[in-house]
């Protein structure tokens, strides 16, 4: 699929956002998806770059990619300029569940982890159940707060060096969360997968269903090349990420349960 | 201006063109039917099945090398008795040429395969994949085994009258011993290559970036190895060959054609471009126009 | 925080890094020093020298491929003497370790320049490249027949008291049955790997890229090979190993050394960047501090 | 070396002009060398791409490359815009001979071979006994000739298609200037290898010295992987074009003499 680079802006060292216009309507895109991305037209780097979508207009007309750099392909795209051309397949995989009950769902992310529920804030989808618990280092990588905030729902903050919000992990933010406000119905979270881990823990406890979105090495980003798998909980089988997931329930996969 | 002919016959399968979606990397075909119309391309060879299901290697399974990427899929794969009844059943409804790729872990599995897949009906031809640990011999592969080959290939050609393609190993030192083991067993053509062997490290974690240490070197890394293989087998051997390994471009298999391939396959770049077999497709019949080439068959072998 | 260790001993050659140009990548040394002072890298090989100067293959001899080169230089050298006489006075005042590769056409001719070689002084080590044509043997590579292997390292062996390193082909079926081979026969180190044989052609006019037809592949392309056949090796002799094969960065280089590599040799890269092994050399300590090493030499076969 | 990019000039479809700033000084190149060119940093294009130095400054402030595109590294070089960085190795070869004798040195070139007398004329080698003849299939490749008429140069040119001064090759054309005005006391060469072969038979027949520039493959540039190698003439044994030539006497070379 063709698209081009509306916007690319440099959110914080090492972090940049791409505004992205499909030449043609993507159809259903899900908060949670992502998509496999070309980087160059050369055999270096060779395979596409998953990444997840951000931001998203429901019509498929428009929508966004939160990426931090972190090798040759990351690199070479935030070089991108307006008016670049981008090869994009997708939306791939499933996505946060969009139809739950519970009155309570907090989303916890770290880092570039924010970037899924941004689609969810921009389109409104869980109004004000939904609420963000966002963690980064240090407060120049809490990245795109105010898009939650200005879209009227709340944030609270952890930094581990304390430089804004809460001092610490955001777990420890979710935890004392949970002691002042009281647990919530359900939680989803996208972020490096030792915060992820200790999520699922905290979960597990409180016996929260979490909704965790998963990354893996990916070669195709449609369920054919089986490069993707992780191991089941309890089970010797493997799921593709990208087409079993990358959503997955926490207790459904065994990397977050060891 | 005559429209160059592409069609080709593979050791009686008469494929549309000469691009046939490789093992492995197109899953059973029909995932790819949101990219592309099967009718357009030559064929494709489904994932290697195995008698029982399995499950595969552990994971990290691939990662990315200099042009190229390594896998340790393993196995992975639903299994003959799965893929005859969910999986066949779509596949025959699709019109292009099928081959089933298939493996086992023992001379016996290998034809036990090749007898039940021979019943199947919608099945255009076989592909043995005998780069496969051999689990009567240590795990060693069947593929770099002289005498291993000639038994296995013998005993399936035996179990099976559809066409029987073997898909050799390029981990030997001399591929074309392994090329005329099959011709002399009754092959109806071989696929050139597989994987080679390789491995790679993460220097932080000091562990392999693959959790079964080694795995398998495809993409455009390996082409110049494969068209010197494809062309060693071509002067040594009389059956067709299908060239594998790197093709990326519609002037990579005019490359492979003029080393001796018959047919080519495409891995690697079916994840880079899902529709890619359909596009070079389209390119070919211009492209053999330039070069002044009417009928493709015309090119096979014919580097001088 | 302590200035890392990357010196290392191979087989008694003491290298100030482990990082040494490859042959033929690096002429007879001098070239580069408009490039980068020799002080600083751990050595170099020479292009390969034979007993008679010899002209080489007829061109073109070289051509670009993914990731990779092709190359079918061939025995293109000086001769001996010539290389006594009038490279090695300069080569002596060169502050590094000098590495010289040397090959035959016969058994009888390899032996009499590990002989002859074995007399020179200035000389760190010699080694042995395995991968020529053996002109009593129809043609095939000295280094891809085993007792060929073993009785022309056998006798080199018994010819010099420098140190000795067989240079080894990855064009095998098993590189450590050659590894052990060169171990049992006496060799000192090995290099690993030489280049794999492969092949391109231009499609327009239906010839080969290289006049020989086939040459050798190199370049980041066989890295995961290499990496591969350097821990297969080390997995299986004690004697060290040289790791080659598409090095084009510093990680590349502790990527070999967990791999088993005591020291490693640049090749494709000195053309892309001739002042790369120093380059390289500068940044190879500041990486052991990130990585939390003292000494490179800690990291050898480390990979879990 | 690291280079800037101060201007990058379409010439004609598919050939452009990249006027650059070595950040030092390149000293004492000569008219008809060459320098290495890197493409990019991946490892495609792996090797260095050999370019002649077109016009250059004799203080090696500043120098041209005059470049076709023809595949991969060519085209990927056509992208660069001023400021960006090149990395340039160089200058190698031996250039053409600037002590010549003789009273009239006829250039003759076609295509992109026009490149070298650049650096001739521009810093005036040869006075008023040079003569530049340049030969292209149409008036639209018929590159550069302001560069020589405006600093004095007499400039004959060719057209296969006839579209511009001489209707036929540019060995033609050097054909109808010996009848007209006598032979030359010596040529100089750049162009397609045919269009060098067909005037090396000029230039034996009339018995006039030809200093042809030669092309290959090469990896290096400067003489160590052997790769660039072509047969001298009479004999059996290899020049490095790099190292030995790029220009050679045609009398020397094989390859103009078959
Ligand atoms: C479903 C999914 C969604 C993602 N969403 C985002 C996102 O929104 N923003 C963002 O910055 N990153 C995201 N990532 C991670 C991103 O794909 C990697 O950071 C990126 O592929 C690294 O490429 P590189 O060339 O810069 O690094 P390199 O290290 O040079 O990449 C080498 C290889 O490893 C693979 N790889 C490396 N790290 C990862 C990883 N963590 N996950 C998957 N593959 C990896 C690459 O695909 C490539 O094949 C996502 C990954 C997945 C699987
Ligand atoms: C001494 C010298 C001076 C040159 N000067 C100029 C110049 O001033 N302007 C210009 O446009 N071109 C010049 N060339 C030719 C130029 O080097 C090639 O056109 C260019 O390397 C092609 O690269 P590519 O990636 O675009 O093409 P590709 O075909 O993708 O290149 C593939 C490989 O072949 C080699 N190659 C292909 N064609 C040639 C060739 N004709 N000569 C040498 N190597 C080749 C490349 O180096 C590369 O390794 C010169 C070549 C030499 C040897
Ligand atoms: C992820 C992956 C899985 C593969 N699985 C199989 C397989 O099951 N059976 C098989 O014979 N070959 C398999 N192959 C090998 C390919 O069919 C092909 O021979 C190889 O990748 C070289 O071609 P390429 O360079 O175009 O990818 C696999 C390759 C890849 C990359
Ligand atoms: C142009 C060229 C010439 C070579 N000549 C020799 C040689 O004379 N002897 C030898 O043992 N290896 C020779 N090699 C092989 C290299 O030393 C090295 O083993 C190989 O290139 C792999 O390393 P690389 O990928 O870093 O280039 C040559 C390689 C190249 C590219
Ligand atoms: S990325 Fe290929 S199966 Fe998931
Ligand atoms: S290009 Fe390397 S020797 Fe000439």
């Amino acid at each position: 699929m063709n698209c081009i680079i509306l916007k690319n802006q440099k959110l914080a060292e090492g972090f940049f956002y791409l505004s992205i216009k499909p030449k043609a309507l993507i159809g259903g895109i899900k908060a949670g998806q992502f998509v496999m991305v070309r980087v160059g037209t050369s055999s270096v780097p060779l395979l596409r770059r998953p990444m997840g979508i951000a931001d998203f207009k429901v019509d498929g007309s428009e929508f966004g990619l939160l990426i931090q750099i972190t090798g040759i392909g990351t690199r070479l795209l935030s070089n991108l300029v307006p008016g670049d051309n981008l090869d994009v397949l997708g939306p791939f995989g499933n996505g946060f569940p969009p139809d739950l009950k519970g009155e309570k769902i907090w989303a916890v992310a770290g880092g570039t982890g924010v970037a899924p529920f941004m689609g969810i804030a921009a389109n409104n989808i869980f109004g004000n159940k939904f609420k963000l618990l966002l963690g980064a280092r240090s407060a120049d990588f809490l990245l795109q707060t105010s898009f939650f905030s200005d879209r009227g729902i709340p944030v609270d903050v952890s930094t581990e060096d304390s430089t804004k919000g809460f001092g610490g992990l955001v777990t420890e933010l979710v935890d004392k969360n949970i002691k002042s406000n009281g647990k919530p119905d359900v939680m989803f979270t996208c972020g490096p997968i030792s915060m992820m881990k200790a999520l699922a823990s905290v979960a597990d406890e409180h016996n929260i269903p979490l909704y965790a979105s998963l990354e893996n090495r990916m070669a195709c980003g449609f369920g054919v090349c089986l490069g993707c798998v992780l191991k089941k909980q309890n089970e010797d089988r493997f799921f593709t990420v990208c087409r079993k997931g990358p959503v997955f329930l926490s207790s459904e996969v065994e990397i977050l349960n060891t | 201006m005559n429209t160059p002919n592409i069609s080709v016959n593979l050791a009686g399968i008469n494929l549309r063109n000469p691009i046939i979606a490789a093992s492995g990397t197109f899953g059973y075909g029909l995932a790819f039917q949101n990219f592309l119309d099967l009718g357009n391309i030559g064929g494709f060879v489904t994932k290697g099945i195995s008698l029982k299901p399995r499950v595969g290697n552990p994971d990290p399974r691939i990662c990315e090398t200099p042009s190229g990427m390594l896998n340790s899929i393993g196995l992975h794969n639903v299994g003959l008795e799965k893929f005859i009844t969910s999986k066949m059943p779509e596949i025959r409804k699709v019109d292009t040429s099928v081959i089933v790729n298939f493996f086992g872990e023992t001379v016996e599995e290998y034809v036990e395969l090749a007898n039940r897949l021979d019943q199947v009906e919608g099945i255009d031809g076989l592909e043995m994949n005998i780069s496969c640990p051999n689990v009567n011999k240590g795990g060693s592969s069947f593929g770099t085994d002289l005498s291993v080959t000639c038994n296995v290939v013998n005993l399936c050609r035996k179990a099976t009258k559809k066409p029987l393609i073997v898909k050799l190993s390029p981990n030997v030192g001399d591929i074309v011993e392994f090329a005329k083991a099959c011709e002399d067993n009754g092959a109806d053509a071989i696929s050139a290559i597989n994987t080679l062997v390789g491995m790679a490290i993460d220097i932080k974690s000091r562990k392999p970036l693959l959790a079964k240490r080694t795995g398998g070197l495809s993409g455009p890394a390996i082409k110049p190895i494969a068209v010197r293989m494809v062309n060693e087998c071509y002067r040594s051997v009389k059956i067709p060959i299908i060239g594998i390994g790197g093709i990326a471009t519609v002037q990579d298999i005019i490359e492979f054609t003029l080393a001796g391939a018959t047919a080519i396959q495409i891995g690697t770049m079916n994840f880079v471009d899902p529709a890619i077999c359909e596009k070079l497709a389209a390119e070919l019949a211009p492209l053999l126009n330039e070069l002044g080439v009417d009928n493709l068959h015309d090119l096979i072998g014919q580097v001088s």
